[in-house]
């Protein structure tokens, strides 16, 4: 047993253990490694969308497209047009609108100009409807409706049993979500149905979270034991 | 036959077996044999039917949260596609994430290197590192992967970097290797770029969402799904390799049994006090 | 002319290579006789529909020496020019066996000419004749995608039809959601026992749509304890949705007609950082003691402790999610849960509004569509007719 | 004119985004491609303004001795720390050896697993005290569960090795995944893809104004 002499690998493993201690009870050491954890986090998101996203996306490009330099490399730019000529995927000049949009976001901070942010928000929620609509509309709505399309008899038993079932599985679970009419008489019987369906496709869901949450705590014991305590 | 007792059980009791359960086999292992099945066979397939030297997407959406289930899957699957001599390009669409799927992705590259295989960074793989915007990230690639990512992860112009020259938009690529631990992840990908940009797709992902994936692996959307350690342990026994995934199933085996112990357990106690109270 | 986008740098010694390679293992065979490979055939070209214009397919005959056994076929070179005499510039090598290529990286509206060879040991031999002008064509319409636009369009106009009729006085009928009586009837038990609502309109942030269905809840929740005067809680993870959350709880004591009581404090801003923001609510159901915790809107793996610690306090909990992978949780250990898209029926109930009851009877109307569509579907499969199959076929 | 223009604005995005999925011309793709582009842009400034929006409100917190302000004492210091060291790190602050790469592996890393590592212990302690059949569904969930949990680890199939190879639970853990599971789980997809076209609709028409709020 050869305890790692990595001052990295001590931090982490005492802040792990601060975390595991809340398993005993919600104490000291536990809120000041939650609060060093929120302190972390919030701090790392706003360098990591500083440095990924606000300057090579956006600074970038504007620095170019008015300066005519490299802003790394400080080399001329050697282009045609002036910084609105942009064609697909070159926007230049044209990055001062999500820029100011950007900022606008800040208004939300002070009471009486909130209302500036809007803008923003405008964008950013007519850009994701339009997205998450098509999305789903192809890929969860029409393909996997034209993916039950199948054969309900025709080759082996068993493989038209189990169409058999699949789609009657389908349709009453689909019916289950019904809400024009109570669900009374057929259509009581098929949602009663349905519901059997569902309620075993959570229980495979419960099984498979189990296992995800269980590799979470392999994952952390065998940074205790081979990390930090050198037991191989 | 009065099993209050155990109804007023302090939790932390059931935390304490569940913590032994874990230790156990990490450090006498039982070796219970794994077993395989169709849809990780089918993910390996589709890796090894990629023709040789082709240009490969592998977008590794997660973060710390999900790295026991996915880092055995990332290393495995890069590992099997340099073997193939495939380039591959990697993305991180999640905001923790990508400085540990570099280190992954790095310190794999640095074993196949001390193995003697020639791999270098910016010619046979490149990390392009994070960017936000969810299902906006996603269809920007398509217009071209430059326009989205301009620079990688460690701060190189994406244009200089040579693998990238050869890449234009999703038709550069033969496939996506999506490993996801949730949004944005396997289903933004079949929604946005599978369908809309023919690009076939396998997806590696957390045991939690492997059951919404499934549909997408039967309409042939997905052509293989990794479903949580034991698909990374089920792939790494299928590639010949003893990973962190296959060393954690034996304690996953025996807190699995505990679970379900407890769950039956729970209800029997409330069966007999419903029982003999009047 | 520039070169093409995705200049091919690489592949040109590459190929030099492999042809000096081929060369020496032929002369090393020795008894076999070498000769070029003989042209493959007919190339023609073609513009890929339903695309911006950036791309080609190319199809030819094979040589005819490019059989599996006969080694005289080592591929084919696919090269393209802007004018019919060149300069020509190498598209890509494909293997032998392959008859067609798509090149996907052409100007859209500008003609272009292709040729094709087969190289092999012996050399390189031309197809005789070119082909071109190929012009890649932008569409107006990609026409694979109909049966989307088909089933969207019949499902926006069903929902535009219904938001009338209910706007205009005709109220659809909507079943009584067994949920929304347990909503109810958790605020009822909590004002009983003087403790306040625990209200969560999820996790995420305003871009998922969920967590619009668990504000337009809050709303009515809210209007229920200003009405009862019990105390409600509301911590939320994003600065979007925290803004939107402080509206939707004062409009609720507006529409109760107790602006006044309006606590600014009750509605929280906590952390995105999902872990932080669960031990704050924790923190809040052991040391507040809310008798009644309502959890609506996109949740993640937080739901389990969440469920399991409000359990413990003994507190009635209702939960809304259309995130399948945690609903297992919710299902065990809350009194009742809303399932899927049950959330976005409670919202549109709740609420009354025309938006609402419309967008739901509309897909109530088009599931019925998508049941019948199914049912026909696999008849149809069954009889070994695939029209239907593949008009849905999207790409 | 505070709302009205913001929605139409909205509007016009949401239908401009919509036609892109069917368009692929070039007046049409091109706007729908800057459009996401600033997308992304925006919602990285919206990460910026959570981290401010955080510090705001534990700097007031502690200005106002709220419980617990030392421990929000920390926070900022730390929140503080981190984006002062990230800024001055500049471009290559992810590079190998940087101290925000420590913060990165060594804090945020280690905790937040560890933070997900809680959740096995709940798990155990919710299947034994909270996890009640109290109906038939819960019963279906139940058993559901068990076949699934014991059948997807190697222990499953040592259990049931005694019987025929299509009956064991690795094999049932198959079935249930492929056939009820696949037709339930395929059908909430279908509802809920419906609830988020209804939801985009309602953005797009500028009836969905929860976003804006109900001020003026």
């Amino acid at each position: 047993m050869t305890l790692s002499h990595d001052f990295g690998t001590w931090v982490a493993a005492l802040l792990t253990l601060c975390i595991f201690s809340f398993l005993y009870k919600d104490n000291p050491l536990y809120k000041f490694a939650e609060h060093l954890f929120v302190g972390v986090s919030a701090g790392y998101y706003i360098v990591l969308n500083f440095w990924t996203v606000v300057v090579p996306n956006l600074y970038d490009p504007l620095y170019r497209a008015f300066t005519r330099h490299d802003p790394i490399t400080h080399a001329v730019v050697e282009r045609t047009g002036g910084p609105f000529a942009g064609s697909v995927g070159d926007y230049r000049g044209w990055f001062l609108i999500p820029g100011l949009l950007g900022l606008l976001l800040f208004t939300r901070l002070v009471r009486r100009v909130d209302w500036l942010s809007r803008w923003s928000l405008a964008v950013i929620i007519g850009v994701y409807a339009g997205l998450k609509t098509t999305g789903f509309a192809q890929g969860d709505l029409v393909a996997q409706a034209q993916a039950s399309l199948q054969p309900l008899w025709g080759h082996d038993f068993w493989t038209s049993v189990n169409a058999i079932l699949f789609t009657i599985g389908l349709l009453t679970s689909l019916l289950f979500f019904f809400y024009s009419r109570e669900h009374k008489g057929s259509l009581g019987i098929a949602a009663r149905t349905g519901i059997v369906f569902l309620m075993v496709s959570f229980g495979a869901g419960y099984g498979y979270t189990v296992m995800s949450r269980l590799s979470l705590l392999i994952g952390r014991f065998q940074f205790l034991l081979n990390d930090w305590l050198g037991m191989k | 036959m009065n099993l209050s007792w155990l109804e007023k059980l302090d939790r932390r009791w059931l935390f304490l077996i569940v913590g032994v359960l874990v230790m156990g086999p990490l450090l006498r292992p039982i070796g219970v044999p794994l077993g395989s099945s169709k849809p990780v066979k089918q993910f390996h397939d589709a890796i090894a039917a990629i023709p040789e030297g082709a240009i490969v997407l592998m977008s590794c959406d997660y973060d710390p949260g999900g790295k026991p289930e996915l880092v055995p899957m990332t290393r495995t699957a890069f590992r099997q596609l340099m073997e193939r001599h495939c380039r591959v390009v990697i993305t991180c669409l999640w905001t923790g994430g990508s400085g540990l799927v570099d280190e992954t992705i790095e310190g794999m590259a640095q074993e196949m290197r001390a193995e003697g295989k020639d791999i270098v960074y910016g010619r046979d793989y490149v990390d392009l590192g994070y960017k936000a915007g969810y299902e906006a990230v996603m269809v920007l690639m398509g217009k071209g992967i430059a326009n989205a990512f301009p620079q990688d992860q460690r701060a190189n112009a994406t244009s200089s970097l040579p693998l990238m020259r050869e890449v234009r938009d999703y038709s550069s690529f033969a496939m996506l290797v999506n490993i996801s631990a949730g949004y944005p992840g396997t289903k933004e990908w079949v929604q946005q770029v599978n369908s809309r940009f023919h690009l076939p797709m396998v997806s590696g992902c957390t045991a939690v969402s492997a059951p919404e994936y499934y549909p997408y692996l039967q309409s042939g959307q997905l052509r293989g799904l990794l479903g949580g350690m034991a698909g990374a342990a089920e792939y790494e026994k299928l590639r010949g390799e003893k990973g962190s995934a296959t060393k954690g199933m034996d304690a996953q085996s025996l807190a699995h049994a505990f679970v379900a112990l407890c769950i039956v357990l729970g209800n029997v106690v409330q069966w007999t006090k419903r029982r003999t109270t009047p | 002319m520039t070169t093409e986008p995705g200049a091919h740098g690489p592949v040109r010694p590459l190929l030099a290579g492999v042809l000096v390679l081929a060369v020496l293992a032929a002369g090393a065979a020795g008894a076999q006789e070498i000769h070029p490979p003989a042209p493959p055939s007919s190339l023609t070209v073609a513009d890929v529909p339903n695309d911006a214009g950036s791309a080609l397919t190319l199809a030819w005959k094979l040589s005819p020496d490019d059989s599996a056994g006969r080694r005289l076929v080592a591929g084919y070179r696919l090269e393209r020019a802007v004018a019919p005499e060149g300069p020509w510039t190498l598209v890509d090598s494909i293997a032998p066996g392959t008859a067609a290529r798509v090149d996907a990286g052409v100007h859209r509206n500008t003609p272009y000419f292709y040729r094709v060879a087969a190289y092999g040991p012996g050399g390189v031999t031309f197809a005789l004749a070119n082909a071109g002008p190929g012009i890649g064509r932008e569409t107006w319409f990609n026409l694979t995608r109909t049966s989307v636009l088909t089933f969207m369009l019949t499902f926006y106009l069903l929902v535009l039809f219904f938001m009338e009729r209910a706007r205009t006085g005709q109220k659809p009928f909507v079943r009584r959601l067994a949920g929304i009586d347990a909503i109810e009837e958790a605020i009822g038990r909590a004002t009983e026992m003087g403790r306040p609502v625990l209200y969560v309109p999820g996790i995420q942030d305003i871009d998922d749509i969920q967590t619009v269905a668990g504000l337009v809840i809050l709303e009515s929740v809210a209007k229920l304890t200003a009405r009862y005067e019990t105390p409600i809680r509301v911590p939320v993870a994003y600065p979007i949705p925290f803004t939107i959350a402080q509206e939707m709880v004062k409009s609720g004591y507006l529409n109760a007609g107790r602006p006044e009581a309006y606590d600014p404090d009750s509605v929280q801003f906590v952390s995105p950082e999902q872990f932080a923001f669960v031990a704050k609510l924790t923190g809040i159901m052991l040391r507040d003691r809310p008798a009644a915790h309502i959890f609506m809107g996109s949740f993640y793996a937080e739901s389990l402790m969440l469920a399991e610690t409000g359990f413990q306090t003994g507190a009635i909990q209702v939960a809304g999610t259309a995130n399948v992978h945690q609903l297992p949780f919710f299902v065990v250990a809350c009194d009742y849960t809303l399932i899927g898209e049950e959330l976005y029926a409670a919202s549109a109930y709740l609420s009354g509004e025309a938006r609402l009851v419309g967008g739901l009877k509309g897909a109530d109307m088009l599931k019925l569509l998508m049941i019948l569509t199914i049912l026909v579907g696999c008849l149809l499969e069954s009889f070994g007719v695939h029209g239907l199959t593949t008009w849905m076929e999207t790409q | 004119m505070k709302r009205e223009l913001p929605l139409l604005l909205t509007a016009v995005i949401g239908l401009f985004m919509l036609l892109s999925f069917f368009v692929p011309h070039h007046v049409v793709s091109v706007p729908a491609d800057f459009l996401q582009q600033c997308a992304v842009i925006v919602v990285a400034f919206g990460y910026v303004l959570g981290g401010a929006n955080a510090l705001s409100v534990n700097l007031s917190a502690i200005a106002r001795r709220q419980p617990d302000w030392p421990y929000k004492l920390v926070l900022v210091a730390t929140l503080l720390f981190t984006v002062l060291i990230g800024l001055k790190e500049g471009r290559h602050w992810q590079d190998g050896n940087t101290i925000s790469m420590f913060l990165y592996n060594q804090l945020y890393s280690s905790m937040q697993a560890t933070m997900f590592a809680l959740l096995a212990f709940f798990i155990a302690s919710a299947a034994f005290r909270a996890f009640r059949v109290r109906t038939v569904e819960a019963g279906l969930l139940a058993a559901a569960a068990l076949i699934v949990m014991l059948g997807r680890v190697p222990i499953g199939d040592q259990l049931t090795a005694w019987l025929p190879e299509p009956v064991r639970l690795g094999a049932v853990q198959d079935w249930i995944m492929n056939v009820p599971q696949n037709a339930a789980k395929r059908a909430v997809l279908m509802g809920a893809a419906l609830g988020v076209m209804a939801t985009g609709l309602r953005v797009i028409l500028g009836i969905e104004r929860s976003y804006l709020g109900g001020g003026d």
